[in-house]
């Protein structure tokens, strides 16, 4: 682990209506790793990665990037920033074609080796060349999650958050992505939060983990002491 | 005491307090304003004047008006710009009853309303003949509404039309009665409707205790149209129409079907609707096709949506309170009302999300909130 | 200036007179002095005046008549004498001699009755046969033979012979044939019918039914009757051609209308979601623009100045500008707040509305201002037998314009995609750095300027005034749904379709059960197509 | 063909023969023919974009086929096209679906979710007079207890998190007592624990309920694996026991990538 | 001492555009009427509303006017149906209202004085005037509602009776089942914008020559017609539009250019050449230059038949008074019956026992500038509101 981390949350309270759901929440991702966060249904992963992202305003805390602030930021400058997001759910604009879909990203963030990056995103997902003028909205399941995480990744950022990626994904490709999330930390200065409920997964891609309970951190480790027992504890019903 | 509101509230087949609480308010109101207009001489401070009881007699057949349409909008997502025909057409079936009743004080002093005459009419078209009949005249008031509903609903809902197109839909469908109404040969008066009513159930139509006998009557109608609601939205019917509204899809992949729920709220809300216009038109003295202009139609919306939507009470307060904005301002500020109106409602919008009734919730929600910005309370508390 | 128009009429003149011989050119000085004499004059010399103008064939004497008629002549009276002046925008000369004066006081309007007007124009028309303007001789010729006077049969006849243009021996054959039916013999009215049949002359038609009325002065023959049949039978069908040609020209300038009053709205409430009520009042901001542009232009040119035709070519663009900047205001000042609750927009759009009409009385009254067409706006293109105004044809090549430029902008563009991604889901536009705020200031202040646009070429073919734009935003809400909201060929096809059948089925049931026809079509349309046109089509279960 | 030879004299519910459909040209679906026994827990396998939720959209109605017959077996022996029905209909006789992203009403409380999805008093006049009886309490409860959302009971659906939607939709699933069950990928965003839980609850409605189940997780298909087809390209490539399939070399190429999962 | 009426005109919505100058005009006549000493030495408080264009909300404000302003008089209303819709409330109240504007007639009411023209003070002469012209073709065109279904009904029949045969009047006719007409001319909707069709239909109709229009399409709606008009070609030399709704305040909206010739039919015409009418023209620009009331356009404005009715109404009404020596609506009522002079504007106008005036009627051809041109003047015209049926072949 490098001393100055990528990202870091100091004491980040984060409410929906009336109730709290991140309470003084403490995480740091380092730079160029990976780093997992777990945690059973419902104890806030996703709103880390929405409130990291922008999309989801903090009440307390903050939240910061290469060690500056992002309070107060708006998601379309966090992502200029180079935070990238692919939300649970997909979340793809279903009246734009794949094609335009993969182009929103391109066309802000694709100056310099845009093309490139479409290139391997391609390789990656196959299928996103092949349905290039099908509208999102029609994808399968799957497809669409694929096209996700490609959009993301043209946006060329150098934090990726990750909700859930491998989620209705057929097996092999979920090996693509593993192989994918390795290959970009490995080739570009890259850090990813990876958000996963399929541990076998995590266990292959991360560098760190942070488990979640109730909207706090519970524990956290490098991977390798992420252990049965460690999951009995938090992750089991 | 807490016995007798829950015997009360048990006799009502209602849950909630504040139900009673607004039902009991109109049940008091519905006594005290007649009374004060009967007791009390012109000029005690306790009078209350024909005027203003025709005045609130028309809020209150406006108020049953938006929560008809709230019925529809509110509780099942099912925006309607059309409600004011359904109004309109209740008006007119009661209007009709009521040219009748004129007799021969038209001026052409003939049994046939004097528009009839005019057009050179010597007979009464066979479709006004039973409005001779008030029975006959405030069931057509329900049934004719409900039955334009029924098969325009029938139409629209089989076909799946849901949303903005929806909307559109029914705005068309006003528009094209308005223009329909506003032709002279179209036996209904034309652009001038009828007037100068005379007689209502045999009472002179202008004098107090008629005045005061349909504001009791708008009382009565608006209490159980209320209550209906209310009532509506404890059932499992109730909780089925806000399904439709959230997930219509999804209640269809639950063995329900949407058209005849949908059918049936929009026949309900059409008579509800139509019975208003029915009680309109007396305390009025007119009806006419302007009453279904589909700018009337969007005046309902904004009631509803300035009181509340999707609130029992919004509608009721909306009504009541743009209307009482109109009449006040028009007389104090005749050049720029329009100016203070639509600067109330962008008010209302920009301010309070949920309308005039959301009002409370959000000032205690406001407080809570500012209890939650103290992280270190709310840590410790848990 | 009138030395000026009367230069190039003189050298017209020459020009078409060497290809009309025969044809006077009369004595410009001595008609100018007639002139002044039926201005002057009453009774028997203004009589005997009219007569003699009736021989001069100077084309002066149409332009002072159209002037006289417009108010241009005035009478002005010195110490010793009355003299009549000719007025063009804020010179003055006199119509005896055409030379430049400057009245020391008010001089007054002279204007002639309407029974003068008409003998005038009587006059004019003959004048007229003998036109360099073929349009201008086309009508004279119609009218002095629809006139059916026999005195001018055997000056039409003469010139019949001597047209050199198709369509103007059309006319005279035409106006010839017609003034036959009661002044020629019986074998001429026979020939006149079969002509005018021939020719498919709808003007002809009541006359050839009077030829052959039996109360009339010459009893008609059979064959006669079976012609003037014939004639009929060519007559209608030509004309539920022509009919049936403007239906569809004038059903593509009401499309073009409804067209472009709706773009806007297509845009801000197809595209973004916002229901917005204000749209009307967005259009009379570009009709209020174009009129206080033309008065600009009319205080700082004059009326009558070449400029002031172009306050139009001015107001286009700034109407669009106003409406864009007043639209931007309202999205940064209200609608940002309402992206997630759309129904609210409504509301409090109504609300924007209600202020601005009143603030439209407030300002520039509650009447309604009155905006004219620029000269070259003025009058229609006539192809075959079908017209239509210029105004309108502009407006046409106007929509052409701005639908081509819409599509390029939002197919074509990063904008157009940044566009469209916010508008379905705007948290994850931001998220890919999209600037979505911006986005949406652009595109509801693009929508709002095309309303603007919209109200500038409205001012040219309807009100302008506090509630114009309620007359459409009606109108508007329906062709954006039946198109399918946020489908912009859907938008422009719906709203060209809806014109044509208001416009084909007017002629049939008239304005009112035309409107209720078209209304109950849309309905019906939507029981097929409830998603509209190009419904946007989902897996999603909730949409 | 030989398919219904195979089952014709077994209890039929569902069988779906020679369908096909296209969009805009592409086929989804492309001649399918499937067969479901009666208690039948049946696996479905294949790569995105197989068909496999397309599939479960023809049968439930929010689809209809271009060419092909769906015809739903009911117990007394009478046959009904599905073609021809609309959703409601057809969930009434007893097909029921979990959709792949959650689905639910996400303004109603976990427990009006349950009530109504309760396959009772479901037209108008019953919906009016409806009064909750012990029976609909205890069921409601039995199943709030099983999707383990009972603290949750009276809070809106919608303040839920995805895997607890996930649950709550199966938890409406199973109050509506179905014949037939079609649940598309259960286990997306659940924990590996939840998932195996998921898969028990799933077994234990075998026999009593036939069950169509997609999934992408081969942990679980081998815990629920009984009878596992695969699907590629809109048709069946592959029918047979877990094993069978996961050995296969197509299915591993189109489908399963690195050999680890067996 | 202070005595109160109320004006009750639309000063929004669509009737606003016409309404809003006879609201003007009344706040200047009360100034005016002030100035010189009162109505008995009362001054008069005007109590102004706003109807809104809202028929119900007419008799609303009207009864507000009656019962909590406890007004002596009220001017004002419109439209026919904003009349009819506060009717009932000047009966019941015992109230008294004065209305500016032509209307078709058939109605009678003993609270209501009709200083408006009637149908034989506008419609008649002028298709007499055309009559008299040469005319031998009738287009009729109107907006689909009372007034015009009405006076056109009257129209037909009287062109009828003057020989002009069924074919020569346009615009078509509906008949009842029984073979009667019942409507008599083409209409269009409120607000109709689209007038290429009917301008084709007069195009056609007036090819043969002698044809011309009897317009009553209401309000601004003439704007889109006329504009379409003049785009066409036609001039008012080859057909003639004679309108019935069109003053010089609505001229103001129109390309006046392009549209000389046409023709006008009122009781008063701004360009009046008589010291009454230029001094009330003088006066009412002095106060619409010093007034303070929002809203009030001060540049450019006209005088029109509607405005000057409503300024006769007021003087009446004072004249009434004074004779009366009450401001009891039952008396005033009685001396206005009893027959009551005013030298107004568009000359002398007296009171009828119908709660009519008889008045002078000019026909007024449009000039360039807005304005018309007077080229018949009709002395002491009686006004009559029933006429249907009167006429006979
Ligand atoms: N829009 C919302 N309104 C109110 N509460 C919400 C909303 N979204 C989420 N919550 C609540 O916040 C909590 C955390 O939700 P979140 O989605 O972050 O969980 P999660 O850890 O991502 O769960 P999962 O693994 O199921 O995706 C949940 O208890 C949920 O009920
Ligand atoms: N309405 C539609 N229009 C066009 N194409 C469609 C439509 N619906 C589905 N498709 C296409 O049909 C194919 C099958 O989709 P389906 O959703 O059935 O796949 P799936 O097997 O469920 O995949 P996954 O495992 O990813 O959920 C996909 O390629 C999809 O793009
Ligand atoms: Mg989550
Ligand atoms: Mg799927």
């Amino acid at each position: 682990m490098t001393e100055k981390p990528k990202l870091s949350m100091n004491g980040v309270h984060v409410s929906y209506d009336e109730s709290l759901i991140l309470r003084d929440l403490e995480l740091s991702v380092p730079s160029n790793s990976v780093v997992a966060l777990l945690g059973r249904n419902g104890v806030g992963k996703t709103t880390v990665l929405k409130t990291i992202m922008g999309i989801k305003d903090i009440v307390g805390g903050e939240v910061s990037l290469d060690a500056q602030s992002l309070n107060g930021v708006n998601a379309e400058n966090r992502s200029r920033s180079g935070i990238g997001y692919v939300p649970q759910g997909r979340e793809i604009f279903p009246s734009l074609t794949v094609w335009e879909n993969l182009k929103v990203s391109l066309s802000v963030h694709g100056k310099k080796g845009g093309k490139e990056r479409l290139e391997e995103v391609y390789e990656l997902f196959p299928v996103l060349s092949e349905m290039k003028h099908r509208k999102g909205g029609v994808l399968s399941g799957g497809q669409q999650q694929q096209l996700a995480i490609g959009r993301a990744l043209l946006t060329n950022p150098s934090l990726l958050l990750l909700d859930e990626p491998t989620e209705g994904i057929q097996p092999s490709i979920i090996d693509q992505i593993e192989d994918a999330i390795k290959y970009l930390k490995k080739t570009y200065d890259i850090s990813i939060l990876l958000v996963e409920q399929y541990l076998d997964f995590a266990k292959a891609c991360a560098d760190s983990f942070y488990i979640m309970e109730r909207g706090s951190i519970v524990e956290q480790g490098t991977i390798a002491s992420l252990t049965d027992e460690v999951t009995a504890q938090y992750l089991s019903v | 005491m807490e016995s007798v509101l829950s015997r009360i509230r048990g006799w009502l087949l209602l849950k909630d307090n504040s139900d009673l609480g607004f039902l009991a308010l109109l049940f008091g109101v519905m006594i005290a304003l007649p009374l004060g207009n009967a007791l009390f001489p012109d000029g005690s401070a306790l009078h209350v004047s024909s005027f203003a009881l025709g005045v609130w007699g028309k809020y209150l057949c406006y108020a049953i008006l938006a929560i008809s349409l709230n019925m529809l909008w509110g509780y099942t997502g099912l925006l309607c710009l059309g409600q004011c025909l359904f109004f309109a057409l209740g008006g007119y079936a009661f209007g009709m009853y009521l040219m009748l009743m004129i007799g021969e004080l038209g001026s052409y002093g003939s049994k046939l309303p004097d528009f009839m005459v005019f057009l050179g009419y010597e007979k009464l078209p066979a479709h006004w003949k039973p409005f001779y009949s008030p029975t006959f005249a405030i069931l057509a008031a329900a049934w004719v509404p409900g039955l334009v509903a029924l098969i325009f609903g029938i139409l629209a809902f089989r076909s799946r039309i849901k949303g903005v197109y929806f909307a559109i839909l029914t705005q068309a469908l006003t528009y094209a009665a308005a223009l329909l109404f506003f032709r002279n040969d179209f036996t209904f008066g034309g652009n001038n409707g009828f007037t100068d009513f005379r007689f209502i159930l045999g009472a002179d139509i202008r004098i107090d205790s008629t005045s005061r006998w349909l504001f009791i009557a708008s009382c009565l109608l608006l209490f159980a149209v209320y209550w209906l609601v209310a009532r509506i939205l404890e059932t499992k019917f109730g909780k089925i129409q806000q399904a439709i509204r959230d997930s219509e899809n999804r209640v269809r992949f639950s063995g329900y079907s949407t058209t005849h729920f949908k059918v049936f709220i929009f026949v309900v809300s059409a008579m509800i609707a139509g019975l208003a216009g029915a009680l309109y038109v007396p305390q009025a003295g007119i009806i006419n096709p302007s009453e279904m202009w589909p700018a009337k139609g969007l005046d309902i919306v904004v009631w509803v949506a300035v009181g509340g939507r999707g609130t029992k009470l919004g509608p009721v307060i909306g009504a009541i309170l743009v209307n009482l904005l109109k009449s006040w301002a028009t007389r104090a500020y005749p050049e720029s009302w329009l100016i203070i109106l639509g600067m109330v409602f962008v008010l209302v919008v920009l301010f309070m999300p949920n309308g005039i009734v959301g009002l409370w919730a959000q000032i205690k929600a406001r407080w809570s909130k500012g209890r939650l910005s103290k992280p270190e309370t709310t840590v410790a508390s848990t | 200036m009138l030395s000026k128009t009367l230069g190039a009429y003189i050298l017209r003149i020459l020009l078409s007179s060497l290809l009309t011989l025969g044809t006077s050119l009369g004595d410009e000085k001595e008609a100018r002095r007639l002139l002044v004499e039926i201005v002057l004059r009453e009774g028997a010399e203004r009589a005997a005046a009219l007569e003699a103008l009736g021989d001069e064939g100077d084309p002066v004497i149409a332009s002072m008549v159209e002037a006289w008629r417009g108010g241009q002549i005035l009478r002005y009276r010195t110490d010793n004498a009355t003299i009549i002046l000719f007025k063009d925008g804020e010179a003055f000369s006199t119509l005896l001699t055409g030379e430049a004066v400057v009245p020391a006081t008010g001089p007054k309007i002279d204007r002639p009755s309407r029974k003068l007007r008409k003998t005038l124009k009587r006059i004019v028309d003959l004048i007229d046969l003998s036109s360099p303007d073929f349009d201008k001789r086309i009508e004279a010729a119609l009218k002095l033979g629809l006139s059916q006077n026999p005195q001018y049969l055997p000056d039409l006849k003469a010139r019949a012979k001597r047209q050199e243009d198709s369509n103007t021996q059309r006319a005279f054959d035409e106006a010839v044939a017609i003034s036959e039916l009661a002044n020629g013999s019986i074998e001429n009215r026979l020939a006149a019918i079969r002509t005018l049949g021939s020719m498919k002359s709808f003007r002809a038609r009541d006359y050839i039914e009077r030829c052959i009325s039996t109360d009339g002065d010459t009893k008609p023959t059979d064959e006669m009757v079976t012609a003037a049949k014939r004639a009929f039978a060519e007559i209608d069908s030509h004309q539920k051609m022509v009919d049936f040609i403007g239906t569809l020209f004038r059903g593509l300038s009401l499309g073009s209308v409804l067209l472009l009053v709706s773009y806007g709205l297509a845009i801000t409430f197809g595209q973004m979601g916002v229901i917005n009520m204000a749209h009307g009042e967005f259009i009379a901001i570009g009709g209020y623009t174009t009129y206080i542009v033309q008065n600009k232009f009319a205080s700082a040119f004059g009326e009558g100045s070449s400029v002031y035709g172009y306050y139009f070519i001015t107001a286009i663009p700034l109407a669009f500008m106003v409406s864009a900047i007043v639209g931007a205001i309202m999205e940064k000042g209200l609608i940002q707040f309402l992206y997630k609750r759309p129904l609210e927009s409504l509301l409090a759009t109504w609300g924007i509305s209600m202020v601005l009409q009143q603030v439209f009385r407030l300002y520039f009254g509650a009447a309604n201002v009155s905006v004219s067409s620029p000269q070259w706006l003025a009058g229609s293109l006539q192809v075959g037998d079908v017209s239509m105004s210029y105004s309108r044809v502009a407006l046409i090549v106007c929509v052409a314009f701005v639908v081509i430029g819409t599509y390029l902008l939002l197919s074509k563009t990063s904008w157009g995609l940044h566009v469209r991604a916010t508008m379905q889901n705007r948290q994850m536009a931001s998220s890919l750095g999209v600037p979505s705020g911006r986005v949406n200031m652009i595109t509801f202040a693009f929508g709002s300027g095309l309303a603007g646009l919209a109200g500038a070429f409205l001012s040219q073919i309807g009100n302008v005034g506090p509630s114009m734009g309620q007359t459409y935003i009606v109108d508007s809400f329906m062709v954006v749904v039946v198109g399918g909201v946020g489908n912009l060929l859907g938008a422009t096809l719906s709203s060209l379709g809806i014109g044509m059948v208001d416009q084909g089925l007017q002629p049939i049931l008239g304005p009112v059960m035309g409107k209720i026809s078209v209304l109950f079509m849309i309905i019906l349309f939507l029981q097929i197509k409830p998603g509209g046109l190009f419904p946007a089509r989902s897996r999603s279960l909730d949409d | 063909m030989t398919h219904s030879l195979i089952y014709r004299d077994t209890d039929l519910t569902l069988s779906v023969e020679d369908v096909t459909k296209s969009f805009d040209g592409f086929r989804a679906i492309n001649n399918l023919t499937f067969y479901l026994c009666d208690g039948e827990l049946r696996t479905v396998i294949g790569p995105n974009g197989a068909g496999k939720s397309t599939f479960m959209d023809l049968i439930t109605g929010r689809t209809r086929p271009d060419v092909g017959a769906l015809t739903y077996h009911r117990e007394d022996g009478r046959d009904f096209d599905l073609t021809k029905l609309r959703e409601y209909e057809t969930n009434r006789l007893g097909i029921a679906r979990k959709f792949q992203t959650p689905s639910i009403y996400s303004k109603h409380t976990v427990y009006e979710n349950l009530m109504l999805s309760l396959n009772r008093n479901r037209s108008v006049r019953k919906a009016l007079v409806y009064k909750e009886s012990t029976e609909d309490r205890e069921e409601i409860e039995s199943v709030l207890e099983l999707i383990r959302l009972q603290e949750r009971r009276h809070e809106h659906a919608g303040s839920l998190s995805h895997g607890q939607k996930q649950w709550l939709e199966i938890g409406m699933l199973l109050a509506q007592k179905p014949r037939i069950l079609l649940v598309d990928e259960p286990a997306a965003g659940m924990s590996d624990e939840e998932t195996e839980r998921t898969g028990e609850l799933l077994i234990s409605l075998e026999g009593k309920h036939s069950v169509i189940v997609v999934e992408h997780d081969m942990v679980f298909v081998r815990q629920i694996a009984r009878k596992v087809t695969v699907l590629h390209q809109g048709r069946v490539l592959k029918e047979g026991t877990f094993s069978e399939v996961a050995e296969d070399p197509t299915v591993k190429e189109v489908y399963l990538g690195r050999s680890k999962h067996d | 001492e202070k005595v109160k009426v109320g004006v009750l005109h639309s000063l929004s919505g669509t009737m606003a555009i016409s309404e809003t100058s006879l609201r003007d005009v009344l706040l200047f006549t009360f100034d005016e009427i002030n100035a010189a000493g009162g109505v008995m030495g009362k001054m008069i408080e005007p109590v102004v509303v706003d109807g809104a264009s809202d028929w119900p909300l007419f008799a609303e404000k009207a009864e507000q006017l009656l019962v909590k302003d406890k007004v002596a008089a009220t001017f004002g209303c419109w439209t026919s149906v904003s009349r009819k819709s506060v009717l009932p409330v000047y009966e019941k109240h015992n109230g008294l209202l004065f209305y500016p504007v032509q209307y078709e007639g058939e109605e009678m009411s003993p609270n209501i004085f009709y200083t408006a023209e009637a149908v034989g003070q506008q419609a008649i002469p002028a298709v007499d005037f055309l009559l008299n012209e040469g005319m031998k073709k009738f287009y009729l065109i109107g907006t689909d509602y009372v007034y015009p279904q009405t006076t056109n009904l009257v129209l037909f029949e009287y062109l009828l009776s003057k020989g002009v045969s069924v074919e020569d009047i346009g615009g078509g006719l509906r008949k009842d089942n029984a073979g009667k007409v019942i409507s008599a001319g083409n209409y269009t909707p409120f607000g109709h914008s689209d007038f290429q069709q009917i301008v084709a239909d007069i195009k056609k109709f007036s090819a043969s020559g002698d044809a011309c229009v009897i317009n009553t399409i209401n309000g601004d709606a003439n704007v889109p017609f006329f504009k379409e008009f003049a785009a066409s070609g036609i001039t008012s030399e080859d057909c003639p539009v004679v309108s019935f709704s069109l003053s010089e305040d609505e001229f103001r909206s129109l390309p006046a250019k392009d549209l000389v010739g046409h023709l006008g039919c009122w009781t008063y015409f701004m360009s009046i050449d008589t010291l009454a009418n230029k001094k009330f023209i003088t006066n009412f620009n002095s106060w619409l230059a010093k007034t303070k009331v929002p809203g009030i356009i001060k540049k450019d404005r006209v005088t029109c038949s509607p405005m000057v009715l409503s300024y006769n109404g007021v003087y009446l009404w004072k004249a009434a008074v004074e004779k009366a020596k009450s401001f009891e609506p039952e008396k005033v009522m009685k001396a206005l019956e009893s027959g009551i002079s005013f030298d107004g504007p568009g000359g002398k106008v007296t009171t009828q026992k119908n709660h009519h005036l008889t008045k002078t009627v000019y026909i007024g051809e449009t000039l360039e500038t807005g304005q018309f041109a007077i080229v018949e003047t009709m002395k002491d015209v009686f006004g009559e509101p029933f006429l249907k049926g009167t006429f006979k072949k």
